[in-house]
């Protein structure tokens, strides 16, 4: 098992990358998934998705979740 | 209760009728529907739009805007509900979203389909870019 | 701006539908469009209403949804409105009315339809008779 | 010319007629045309319009105006 991580839009852009795996070992909140795959500070600005659901950086994050990282959304 | 999402044109007065006709149970009983649809500008924020394309959150979209019409048949006293909602490349006037609401009177229709939109249009998983004359930009702000 | 009134079937989404394509000059500028569809109900006041007669007065009535249509041009930023109503007979599930406004942005829409619909339920010269298993009989309060 | 009357729903029922005229000499209000054709004071519940527009009972109607009378509206 792993945190499953992807990237939308803007984000995905910048990282060039739209989704990748990492271990769970150590990994506390969706924010520190940010740190760990992309080496920086969580930016304001970026919205957090776990399991397909609006979350905060501070959330918890387990084994097996999907976490997502996207920009401010523009549907509609 | 029905959610979409398309990549082909969305004909928004064809999808309303026909998924009116399909909800046999409703008919009769709905006195009031209220519609809205979002259709691309030519212009946004000053510049000439060429194109646009929508991407968006597979699988979180559909959840988000189911979740968003049970808590409008929560709040009003809804009959039933569609949201059709356009991916991929669009032109100028396509068509991009169409939400509807059926519901016995007007206030309740209004209010429901209004709640709906500004959910998707604020919370929904979805990032327009655009193709304008200086190239592809991210759409930054909501409208 | 346009106003009709018929006397035959009434197809709210054909209606919406034709009327957008023939307005060529607000392609592209519009980003919403609202509308809100009456529909003729089964039950009205507990009971079961088998048919019913729309009653207006010619000439005032068409006078007086362009007065409205107008007053929502002058309070809100529209591009352009639609209102289609039924006169003479219909049956249940019948559309009574449609009213339609296109705008660069949904609150302006919104807000305009809900306003031409409030003042066409509360002041335009429209009659409604039922006719119920008990005979026929003038609806007396607006819903 | 003369002031043109015209009766509409439960109230055209009532009076049995739809549209009649009335010569206008001592005339003054869209009330006492009422009170002229139907012999009774014009209930509270009677709307009027003056030449196709909304009036009041008191307000003055003129050779060759067009009023009308009608119950509540109930369209849409």
């Amino acid at each position: 098992m792993s945190i499953s991580v992807k990237y939308f839009a803007s984000i995905r852009e910048r990282l060039n990358r739209s989704e990748e795996s990492l271990a769970a070992e150590g990994i506390c909140t969706a924010g520190e998934v940010w740190v760990r795959t992309t080496g920086e500070a969580l930016p304001a600005n970026v919205l957090v998705a776990i399991n397909q659901e609006h979350a905060r950086a501070g959330d918890t994050v387990q084994d097996g979740d999907e976490v997502a990282f996207f920009p401010p959304v523009t549907g509609g | 209760m029905k959610i979409r999402l398309t990549t082909g044109p969305l004909d928004p007065w064809a999808e309303v009728s026909t998924y009116q006709q399909e909800q046999a149970s409703i008919a009769g009983q709905f006195g009031a529907t209220a519609v809205f649809v979002g259709t691309m500008r030519q212009l946004n924020q000053g510049d000439a739009v060429r194109a646009m394309t929508l991407e968006h959150y597979p699988g979180m979209t559909e959840k988000y805007l189911e979740k968003v019409s049970n808590e409008a048949g929560e709040r009003w006293s809804i009959l039933d509900s569609l949201v059709v909602h356009r991916v991929g490349n669009l032109l100028p006037d396509d068509p991009i979203v169409v939400v509807a609401v059926w519901s016995a009177h007007r206030a309740d229709a209004f209010d429901a389909c209004r709640f709906i939109i500004d959910e998707l249009k604020t919370r929904a998983p979805f990032w327009k870019q655009e193709t304008t004359i200086n190239g592809r930009r991210w759409v930054e702000k909501n409208t």
